[in-house]
């Protein structure tokens, strides 16, 4: 799955994007943030409010309980402050 | 005619709006809003000296879009055209535009409404500003929460 | 700056929402509302040949001028520029113009409306509908009081 | 005192402007639009419904109560449908 990362979210994780395999036991867009979390401290630091950090999945937004499915893309990034 | 741009460069908020009322005869509101990029938030802060926008491309027009269906299934209009910049701004530099046409200005007026503040809270785009003493990301606002939520 | 123009002639709404914002970093949004003659109001009459607009010279200017004063008393305006035409008026002709600036949206999209709302019921205009089978006065709908009315 | 008339108003008694003395008696703006009914067929066409006619007192918006005092000009109009 590939996986982006935008504003401080990515600064924190050191990355733009990358590809995973999902482990298993991984199918909501909370797991998949859970599990992130423990990849280091770049991640632990993005991760450490999880309820701050939004997703988009596919492009749309998605809740922490919305299932990846089959999804190809997935989005993690703060509150967006655009307009 | 409904647009959705994301762009680096500047736009031109008369040639938008032109372009939606050139040769119509049934349009009888235009609303147009520009956000600009301002010097200053809170007073007695160090002064902005540029904000940098940061976007998801592709979500940000497909995002921005389901916005645009979504006013039209709310009010009659004949027209809107959005543009949202990406990249760095300086004070006075315009940001976003939005333009909406309807018969009648109540829907002109409150699609326009509507696409700034679902926009605010919805639209994948990120502000970095930057200041002489400290780079910082904005945060987001409970007030844009709020103005969003309005429109139940 | 707080302009009131009435005229015959036609307007250029980016050069005036341009004047309001040039030379500024402390503007963040910019409405405008532009109001156009249509060709047709009611679905099955005879279309409109054109539109002429009778006013209280003086009259407008300053009750114009009271209305922005009622604006700024009410929201935190930077700059406000209202232009409204008299004479004749054809299908996709303009007629009226609203400008706001503020710090911030919600300030200017509410002034925006407040004055178009009470330019509608207070300002000393009255529109002529000139149609092939007959030329009436238009007469004042009950929902412009209701729009005016909201603002308490 | 002069007195001014737009739109059907205008129309209906067939004159833009006039200067008329006030007669005794008449010391409102509901006062002076009864009087004006009395002075001919145009007049009373125009104010058959006076809850429909609006004033203008010295260019501000008036009520059929307000006292007509030192005002200069006053002028007589339908609702307005500006904008």
């Amino acid at each position: 799955m590939k996986i982006l990362y935008f504003a401080w979210v990515r600064e924190r994780i050191g990355l733009e994007a990358e590809e995973i395999a999902l482990p298993e036991g991984v199918s909501t867009v909370a797991d998949l943030a859970a599990f992130l979390k423990t990849r280091g401290e770049g991640y632990a630091h993005a991760f450490e409010n999880p309820r701050v950090v939004r997703a988009a999945l596919d492009r749309r937004h998605a809740r922490p309980d919305t299932p990846l499915g089959a999804a190809r893309e997935i989005a993690f990034f703060p509150p967006m402050t655009g307009g | 005619m409904f647009t959705v741009r994301i762009q680096s460069e500047d736009f031109d908020p008369a040639a938008e709006s032109a372009a939606l009322t050139r040769g119509r005869t049934d349009v009888g509101a235009v609303v147009t809003f520009t956000g600009l990029c301002r010097a200053q938030d809170a007073p007695g802060g160090a002064p902005l000296i540029a904000l940098t926008l940061e976007h998801y491309p592709g979500m940000a027009e497909e995002e921005i879009g389901r916005l645009i269906e979504e006013a039209r299934a709310r009010w009659p209009l004949l027209g809107a055209t959005v543009i949202h910049r990406f990249g760095r701004m300086e004070p006075g530099d315009n940001i976003v535009l939005v333009v909406t046409t309807s018969a009648h200005r109540g829907a002109a007026f409150e699609a326009a409404e509507f696409l700034m503040d679902w926009l605010k809270t919805h639209a994948p785009f990120w502000k970095l500003e930057e200041r002489a003493d400290e780079n910082s990301w904005v945060p987001a606002k409970d007030s844009d929460d709020e103005a969003a939520g309005r429109w139940g």
